[in-house]
């Protein structure tokens, strides 16, 4: 969009708004937020920027083409998923470390599952919506 | 019997998505990769077929939480069953897929989404969760819209509008009729709920709940009055999905619906009552459809509604008979369709037409052929010892002893539209010669060797397993007639996902 | 309370079918978007409502004081949210494509692949 | 005494935010709308915003307060400037007592490139937005 | 008079008023600007209730969810502003 | 060895490519030698048979459902079996040289040794399923035999006919063996055989009839569904004698005939068998007299044969069901005669015009002994076996009751006319003067008169020497068909007596007819007048009438209208749901169990009730897009009231992106227009509103129901302990019900690869968008 | 560039702490990686940075414009309610600030005032367009901002 003040304040929006997005996918597991909401604020981000500055300019930023995200996103979730069965125990068994990390909490395969989640919904979300802004 | 790795063949088939997606440029691999993953998959459902046969069912709780807590996945005899056929039929349409696909499809997620597909198939198979059932359906109407509408030519899309939104429509009925379940039973593992439904004193809440889930499903398998989104839609992908579709699609409507109505909403006799009514209107009209049409695709497509109905007759009737022959013929219907499909897309390209009437000369042309494809359409039709006939008896007898004669006379009718119809289609594309004024087709000869393999190992692959299912029918129904057992008497479902003794 | 919500969850079920049954896609979009708002909104309710007492277990304690909101049916929507919006988001693109392709917007028009033959 | 703090903040933010949608209801034309959603509600959020922050007085919640606030007062002009922008490219009519449009001509429909001066030529003139 | 009832004698009711004096111009319209406008005031305003109820229910979280509130609502702005621009470019 | 012999046929049709392969121009014989060999088999057979032993020979196939392959050769099936084969053996060597040089020679034995085999299977099987399984394929084998010459429309569509008939038939009478098994709770006829009684007093005893007598009619071309057979006339010559004379239309008349003593000696049974025998036998026969095609003539008396047997099952009694057993070869003999001389007379001279074909006796000296052979015995001459089978079903009828005067009369007439038809069929075409343009007629060959020949060779050798059969072969078959001991004596002459005076009476009026009456094109044109009311054209005008209305059926149910099946759809839910309602719901609502309602809430319910109805009905595209918008955000505002912070984000969010989407999305789209008159849209209104009230109560009720949280208790209580975390909803999903999460966002990863697919691949042939 | 990355990935540390709420060093750390790596994701390479020397100045510049925001407020109340007579009007502003920073900024301030929107900001970046609720005097107008808010910011941040 040809606007200045937009472009502007854009540039200083997304890595905010990135900040802020992790942060509610970090506490997700204690308050509201997680995994979805998180990637779902991370698309906005992004998304909101590419308004301001196009697709291309927000592809660059990106780096990685948002759809291999989404493959990226469920390996981390089956991972963490399966990882339960190195030990023979069923899928989706929780598996944590014994003492929690300073402000992430305690880690865990939970954790992992929820990175995952917020890589798939950060990459669909941007597939859709890019798609679709391509074509206005 | 607990067993943490009954969930593969979900999570094989998620991984080949995932590695196919990451393919994602390269249309041979793609090719390649889904050949073996599915080869692959296929030894994983004849593993767990293998060992729930000989070992009983397996049972396990995702999270380690016990049930009814967490979300607990059964391989029973049934859903093994199921699993190992979606994995023939992958088999078959992954290869048939390599050399009848457009690259392009191939270059925009053909083959990801295919394994998704097949994936949200096998979990719906193995869950024993409501909810998780309604989330596998889901993976599979967004992979079957996907499939559906690839490559957006104008019918896919005209057809695909119907097919979304009828099955949008009955996911949301399907997803309330979840909520009731919960809100009576305040559980949605499915044995849990199984027995906490029957404490429910206002039955009235039940049955409506009931009738929900009737329409629900009835929507997704394709049952009158429920199924104009089939013939509108079937037929409008290129051959490889319709195969998969034919195959498999409608019947997980089915296993869904027998699930519930063997476990949940037991002992209602109004809605027997319903289902076979359904069941008889639901073959008529398919036959009645069937009768009318030209074009291949929507020929079978209205058979594979009329033969939907003889699943469900089975259902109605509610007896271990009838189920053997509903689970017989679910069996045969899933391997033959498959095929069929397959055959109607060679059909189409050797004659340049979808249309009968513009079809011909095939017999006179390709003898070998002809006769090759003669075994799925005669299977089809259940000519006797074909795999289609023998369903047919037990239903015939399960419907007499339980006095429907509604529904004989339907399935007899039904039968004769099948083999009228087969029989035409027979006459018109084999024995006809073809139309001067029609398009030319792709002779055989201009197919490429490895094009010639990639159709033919598919065709052949899928018409040797419906050759077995009706020649060592006795296998078939010693494995259905288990199956029924197991359905008529859930507790042992019920007892291995609660870990009851 | 519960009874001003069953009456929008009646009114969302009839609205959204009403508009399924309209000839216009778009109109079908939205009818199913508000059948969907309407199948959650039952789910919802269906877990009873608990007026701020979000399911959160407050910091320092291991299980909750007092009452909570059931979670279940809240996670439960939330997956179905989830699921509604991939659902829905293919349905309007597909409108998209197919007014592009046949460039109409009545139903009634797109019947070809019905019509026999 | 930190209650009736509260209370007056709040009651003030509440009153801003009332003020505006009065506006928003009354104002004749989108212009002036989009003028006095952005004065009035910024206000009033920020302070019913600051009144939870007293109630809590934890550092935590004062900083996301604070973060909100800042975001809010910076989205809401932004986002009145592009709706007015976007107002005046779809040529959403100005109120007829308008004073004065020296915006008019200056836009390019075309392309989209806002001119400081009008062209000699000018290919069209916004003469919509006057009626 | 205690705070709880204070909000819930008073500010509720206002910013009670003040959505449906938004709604109303969110109906007239006329144009789709100040539809959006109004979508936007309403976000704004529930960012506000959020504020209070917040405090009504003890619940600092609920403070995150107006974080949330603001930029979803500009990006709803600025979603309406790139529309407009793309579709008079067309 | 029984499975060898049935299978054989199906052996060496499977293998006909490689026989093709291995035995090129000699196929034909090895294809011939096969019938040869069975038929010295069965042969071999007939000491024992005759002895009043029968061999059986088991395979269990499917056991669990009773389905044995049990084969058994007693006096019945040993008369079939050697029919089958013999003249199978007869037809194969005829048309070595009848289809010599023809292009698909191979498939053409194929299908002949394939339907064979299934012919042997019908008449051997013991256990009915089996009998079933063969009775399909002899439809199937046939179906494809007589649209052998595909290329022609006719012959493909008598070989639908004839599909759909015998294929309906034989469902029919699938229906039929299994609810006879369901009575007698097995498949094997012989064990049935030991329950007669209690299925004969069952109350599916009539169902029963119908569903095998409906079985057996149209596979033996019984009135009115007889005329898939004329029709099937448009197979090779050699397929309407193997098929026509001795075999498949036969099938009907070995199940009637096995059936007797299970079903038999009831009124019932009787009187219908009598009934539709008789008039099958009568109206063939009146038809057969205005034939002027050879084969049509053929045709025709064959049906009319068949009729005679079916009255004479019917009439049951012991002489009667003697004259079955003797008439069934008798016919066999004769007509497989005939239609194999039609065959010549057809491949010679090319015509098989009865009226223009004289004299051919000059050229074919061999075919017109075969003829007159055939068309004497068929008469009923005596020292011919059409004399004695004749006197025995005189002697049948004058004898039943009291109606034996017009059963006899009835017969009589039949025989009368079958006699004319005969000569016409094997005498005409060979006397009188030899036309011009048949004079070029060359001699056939031996490959094809000697068959004919035989034949007659036969019968004529046992009509003279009526003992050469008598114990061997009749007196079995008779046994089996009556299930008594009583012996039989076939002898030439039994004095003076009526029956004799009737029979002589036959010949000479017979004769004289033949004389007196020539067929012509034109006589065949009148008789067309009669077409409007003929069994052929009501069935046909049905099944016409049935096509249109699949067609108006299906138009109304798949009218591509998505409006109707939703429509259709909701309009179900409705009924089955309201009925559920009705049948039992109690009602009942607990206000304690409700919470107070407050302003603020009324507000935001106002709202959304508004934004709905302004989403319902608004003209603006935009307008009912954002009014969604609103609705999303006051849900979401419940959410946060109602304690659920993370749907509340979520449902924000994801409401906006589907907002955003549609706007960016579907600007294009025309204007929203009501297409709807307004009396649908109230009928639309009242049913969803209907729908939405029903949804509304059951809600309501289930929330009534005492809440079961154990679950949800269990959560709460472990998410923190075990899950290690606070928030519970979060809990459920990464952990609990983590498996509900990782498929979602599996949906959300299809559902992209979907918009983008549909957006950026565009296959359409025409223009890019 | 280095430098001013450094900043703004302290910037972003800061920010982090501020919204976590605990001043700890190790939070410090963890929020300056969380920094770096979003500012990795951001950065494009050729985006010229300078918003730090900005935003310390601009916290002491919002204490003057509180007054003017909550000055606006007031106003719009008494507007609202007794719906005064309306002037409104679309003026062209001529632009001292240069750079895209401040002009940005002192849109927001604008816009942050009583009566007044941004509409656009022309593409050579000379003059800027502003809606004004209540004009007496464009003249007086134009030279009321310039004051105000323009000279002042330009000193600040120049
Ligand atoms: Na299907
Ligand atoms: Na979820």
């Amino acid at each position: 969009m040809k606007s200045l003040i937009f472009r502007t304040a854009s540039i200083y929006l997304l890595p905010l708004l990135l900040l802020f997005s992790i942060f509610i996918l970090l506490r997700g597991h204690y308050l509201p937020g997680g995994g979805f909401v998180g990637g779902l604020m991370a698309g906005v981000a992004f998304l909101i920027h590419s308004f301001a500055f196009g697709l291309k300019e927000t592809r660059n930023i990106i780096k990685i083409n948002p759809g291999f995200l989404m493959p990226i996103g469920l390996t981390i979730c089956v991972l963490a998923a399966l990882a339960p069965w190195i030990v023979s125990l069923p899928l989706m068994t929780g598996l944590w470390f014994e003492e929690p990390f300073k402000f992430v909490g305690m880690v865990g395969s939970a954790l992992f599952f929820d990175i995952g989640v917020y890589l798939v919904v950060v990459g669909s979300t941007l597939i859709i919506m890019f798609t679709i802004a391509d074509t206005v | 019997m607990s067993n943490p790795y009954i969930i593969l063949p979900i999570v094989f088939h998620m991984a080949a998505a995932v590695i196919l997606m990451f393919c994602w440029f390269q249309p041979r691999v793609q090719k390649l990769l889904s050949i073996l993953f599915s080869l692959i998959g296929l030894g994983i459902s004849v593993w767990l077929f293998r060992l729930v046969w000989h070992e009983g069912f397996q049972v396990t709780q995702a999270g380690n939480w016990d049930a009814p807590f967490g979300i607990s996945f059964i391989a029973d005899t049934l859903g093994s069953t199921l699993g190992l056929l979606s994995s023939i039929s992958l088999l078959a349409v992954s290869i048939f897929s390599t050399v009848s696909m457009r690259e392009e499809r191939i270059k925009f997620g053909y083959f990801p989404t295919l394994h998704f597909l097949i994936m949200g198939l096998q979990g719906a198979f193995l869950t024993a969760d409501i909810f998780n059932l309604y989330v596998w359906f889901e993976v599979v109407i967004i992979s079957s819209f996907v499939l559906l509408t690839l490559g957006g030519k104008k019918t896919q899309l005209e057809g695909a509008l119907k097919y979304v939104s009828l099955n949008l429509l009955a996911s949301t009925f399907f997803l309330i009729g979840i909520a009731l379940v919960y809100g009576l039973t305040g559980s949605l593992n499915l044995a849990d709920v199984a027995i906490k439904i029957g404490a429910v004193e206002n039955r009235g809440l039940v049955n409506m709940t009931a009738g929900l889930f009737l329409v629900a499903f009835g929507i997704k398998s394709a049952l009158f009055p429920m199924y104009f989104w089939l013939p509108a839609s079937y037929h409008t992908p290129p051959a490889a999905i319709s195969a998969i579709f034919a195959g498999l699609l409608t019947k997980v409507g089915v296993y869904a619906m027998v699930r519930m109505f063997t476990m949940v909403f037991i002992g209602d006799t109004f809605m027997s009552i319903t289902l076979s009514g359904l069941a008889a209107l639901t073959i008529i009209s398919g036959g009645l459809g069937a009768i009318r049409q030209q074009h291949l695709g929507k020929i079978f497509g209205y058979l594979i509604i009329c033969h939907i109905g003889f699943l469900f007759a089975g259902l109605g009737i509610f007896t271990e008979l009838a189920l053997v022959g509903t689970i017989f013929y679910l069996i045969h219907d899933i391997v033959v369709k498959t095929n069929l499909f397959i055959v109607a897309g060679l059909m189409n390209k050797l004659t340049g037409s979808p249309f009968i009437k513009e079809q011909g000369g095939l017999y006179a042309k390709y003898p070998l052929l002809s006769l090759l494809f003669a075994i799925p359409l005669f299977s089809l039709v259940g000519i006797p010892p074909l795999s289609g006939f023998w369903a047919k008896v037990y239903l015939i007898q399960a419907s007499f002893e339980t006095r429907e004669f509604l529904l004989v006379g339907s399935i007899i009718f039904g039968s004769f539209l099948t083999l009228w119809v087969i029989a035409k289609v027979w006459s018109e594309s084999f024995w006809k010669d073809k139309p001067e004024a029609s398009s030319s087709g792709k002779p055989w000869s201009t197919f490429s060797t490895k094009e010639k393999w990639g159709i033919l190992v598919p065709i052949m692959f899928l018409s040797i397993v419906s050759l077995y299912i009706g020649l060592a029918a006795e296998n078939i129904i010693s494995l259905a007639s288990r199956i029924a057992a197991e359905l008529m008497d859930p507790s042992a479902y019920i007892n291995s996902i609660l870990g009851m003794k | 309370m519960e009874i001003l919500l069953v009456f929008i969850i009646g009114l969302l079920h009839a609205g959204g079918l009403y508009m399924l049954l309209r000839r216009s896609m778009f109109k079908m979009i939205i009818g199913l978007i508000l059948l969907g708002n309407g199948a959650n909104l039952l789910i919802f309710l269906i877990g009873r409502l608990v007026k701020g007492k979000p399911p959160v277990i407050d910091e320092g304690l291991k299980v909750f004081a007092d009452a909570y909101a059931d979670p279940l049916p809240q996670a439960l929507v939330l997956t179905a949210i989830v699921i509604g919006f991939g659902l829905q988001s293919f349905a309007i693109i597909l409108i998209k494509r197919v007014y592009n392709v046949l460039e109409t917007d009545d139903l009634d028009e797109l019947n070809s692949t019905d019509e026999e033959l | 005494m930190k209650e009736y703090i509260i209370m007056i903040l709040s009651f003030l933010g509440a009153l801003f935010i009332l003020s505006s949608s009065i506006g928003i209801l009354r104002k004749p034309d989108v212009y002036l709308r989009i003028n006095i959603t952005g004065k009035a509600s910024t206000l009033g959020i920020g302070l019913l915003l600051l009144s939870s922050g007293l109630f809590f007085n934890e550092v935590s919640v004062g900083t996301r307060i604070t973060a909100t606030i800042i975001f809010v007062f910076l989205t809401i002009s932004i986002g009145g400037h592009m709706l007015a922008r976007a107002a005046y490219f779809t040529k959403t009519p100005t109120w007829e007592k308008t004073k004065l449009d020296e915006l008019a001509g200056h836009y390019d429909y075309e392309t989209h490139e806002l001119r400081s001066e009008i062209p000699r030529k000018a290919p069209e003139l916004n003469n919509e937005t006057k009626n | 008079m205690s705070l709880s009832e204070f909000y819930y004698m008073i500010i509720i009711p206002m910013l009670g008023i003040s959505v449906i004096l938004v709604f109303i111009r969110f109906i007239k319209g006329p144009s789709l600007a100040d539809r959006v406008i109004a979508l936007d005031m309403l976000i704004l305003i529930s960012i506000g209730i959020i504020a209070v109820y917040s405090v009504v229910f003890n619940q600092s979280t609920f403070l995150d969810i107006a974080m949330l509130f603001s930029l979803i609502a500009f990006l709803s702005t600025a979603a309406y502003a790139y529309y407009i621009e793309q579709r008079q470019r067309k | 060895m029984m499975l060898l012999i049935v299978l054989s046929g199906f052996l060496f049709s499977a293998l006909t490519r490689p026989i093709g392969s291995i035995f090129k121009q000699a196929l034909p014989w090895v294809f011939t030698a096969l019938p040869v060999l069975l038929f010295i088999y069965f042969c071999s057979q007939i000491g024992v048979v005759s002895s009043g032993d029968s061999l059986t020979w088991t395979y269990k196939w499917v056991p669990s459902l009773g389905l044995d392959l049990v084969f058994e050769l007693n006096g019945l099936s040993l008369l079939f079996a050697l029919l089958i084969t013999g003249i199978g053996s007869l037809v194969f060597f005829y048309s070595t040289y009848y289809l010599k040089g023809h292009a698909y020679m191979d498939r053409f034995y194929g299908y002949l040794s394939m339907f064979m085999a299934s012919m042997l299977g019908v008449v051997l099987s013991d256990n009915l399923l089996a009998l079933f399984i063969f009775w399909e394929l002899t439809s199937i084998s046939s179906f494809f035999l007589i649209g052998f010459n595909n290329e022609d429309p006719k012959s493909r569509k008598s070989a639908l006919t004839a599909l759909s008939i015998t294929g309906l038939g034989g469902l029919v009478l699938l229906g039929g063996i299994i609810l006879l098994s369901s009575i007698g709770g097995t498949y094997s006829f012989s064990e049935l055989l030991s329950q007669r009684n209690s299925i004969l007093s069952s109350s599916s005893y009539c169902w029963i009839l119908v569903f095998v007598f409906i079985g057996s009619f149209t596979k033996s071309a019984q009135f009115p569904f007889h005329f898939w057979l004329p029709g099937a006339m448009k197979a090779p010559t050699p397929v309407s004698t193997y098929l026509h004379s001795a075999t498949m239309v036969k099938a009907g008349i070995f199940l009637l005939a096995k059936m007797t003593p299970l079903l038999g000696g009831t009124p019932a049974w009787n009187h219908t068998l009598m009934i539709v025998g008789g008039i099958t036998m009568v109206y063939a026969a009146i038809h057969s007299l205005f034939r002027v095609d050879l084969k049509g003539i053929l045709a025709y008396s064959t049906i009319s044969a068949l009729g005679i047997l079916v009255f004479l099952i019917g009439v049951g009694t012991e002489k009667a069901l003697l004259a079955v057993g003797i008439f069934i070869l008798t016919h066999a003999l004769y007509k497989a005669a005939l239609f194999l001389i039609t065959g010549i007379i057809d491949y010679q001279t090319g015509s098989r015009d009865v009226s223009q074909l004289k004299g051919l006796q000059h050229v074919m000296k061999p075919v017109a002994i075969a003829g007159f052979i055939a068309a004497l015995s068929s008469a009923g001459f005596p020292l011919f076996l059409g004399f004695l089978s004749k006197e025995i079903m005189y002697e049948a009828t004058f004898k039943y009751a009291e109606i034996g005067i017009l059963l006899t009369a009835a017969i009589v007439l039949t025989k009368i006319f079958l006699l004319v038809a005969g000569f016409w069929a094997g005498i005409s075409p060979f006397t009188g003067e030899l036309p011009e343009n048949l004079k070029a007629t060359k001699k056939p060959s031996p490959i094809l008169w000697v068959p004919p020949l035989l034949l007659g060779v036969g019968s004529v050798l046992f009509g003279v020497f009526p003992a050469l059969i008598e114990q061997s072969l009749i007196q079995p078959v008779f046994a089996n068909i009556s299930g008594l001991d009583t012996s039989i004596y076939l002898a030439l002459w039994h004095g003076f007596n009526t029956v004799l005076l009737l029979s002589i009476l036959t010949l000479i009026i017979g004769t004289a007819i033949y004389f007196q009456w020539k067929p012509s094109e034109g006589k065949f044109a009148r008789t067309l007048r009669f077409e409007k009311i003929s069994p052929q054209t009501l069935l046909e005008g049905f099944a016409v009438g049935f096509h249109t209305f699949a067609g108006v059926w299906t138009r109304a149910v798949q009218n591509g209208y998505l409006r109707n099946y939703v429509l259709s759809i909701l309009a179900f839910l409705t009924v089955i749901m309201g009925y559920r309602f009705y049948e039992g719901v109690s009602i009942y609502l607990d206000w304690n169990q409700l919470s107070e309602i407050t302003p603020s809430e009324v507000i935001v319910v106002t709202l959304m009730v508004i934004s709905i109805i302004f989403a319902i009905v608004s003209t603006s595209r935009t307008a009912s897009i954002v009014a969604l918008g609103v609705v999303g955000f006051a849900n979401c505002l419940f959410f946060l009231f109602y304690s659920a912070p993370d749907l509340a984000m979520t449902q924000f969010s994801i409401d906006t992106l589907t907002v955003l989407l549609f706007m960016l999305v579907l600007f294009k789209l025309p204007k929203n227009k009501i297409f709807s008159s307004k009396r649908i849209r109230i009928r639309d209104a009242v049913l969803s509103v209907l729908f939405g009230l029903l949804i509304a109560i059951l809600t309501l009720e289930v929330f009534e129901e005492p809440s079961v949280t154990d679950i949800s208790k269990y959560y709460a209580d472990n998410a923190y302990l075990l899950a290690k975390g606070r928030n519970v909803v979060n809990v459920i999903l990464v952990d609990y019900r983590g498996m509900d999460t990782l498929v979602e966002t599996t949906v959300l990863i299809i559902a992209a690869i979907g918009v983008f697919s549909l957006i950026k691949l565009n296959l359409n042939p025409s223009k890019e968008q | 560039m280095t430098k001013s990355l450094f900043l703004s990935n302290l910037m972003l540390t800061l920010i982090w702490v501020l919204a976590t709420g605990v001043l700890t060093e190790e939070n410090l750390l963890f929020g300056f990686f969380l920094g770096f790596g979003v500012l990795w994701i951001v950065t494009t390479g050729k985006t010229d940075r300078k918003y730090f020397y900005i935003v310390p100045t601009l916290i002491g510049f919002i204490g003057t414009l509180l007054w003017e925001i909550i000055k606006a407020n007031f106003m719009t109340v008494k507007e609202s309610i007794f719906q005064d007579q309306l002037e409104p009007a679309i003026i062209k502003y001529p632009l001292k600030a240069k750079t895209d920073g401040e002009i940005s900024l002192l849109a927001n301030i604008v816009a942050l005032t009583p009566g007044t929107v941004v509409i656009d900001i022309s593409d050579d970046k000379k003059v800027m367009f502003i809606h004004v609720m209540h004009l007496k005097d464009k003249e007086s107008f134009i030279k009321e901002i310039q004051t105000k808010f323009e000279n002042k910011l330009l000193k600040i941040i120049r």
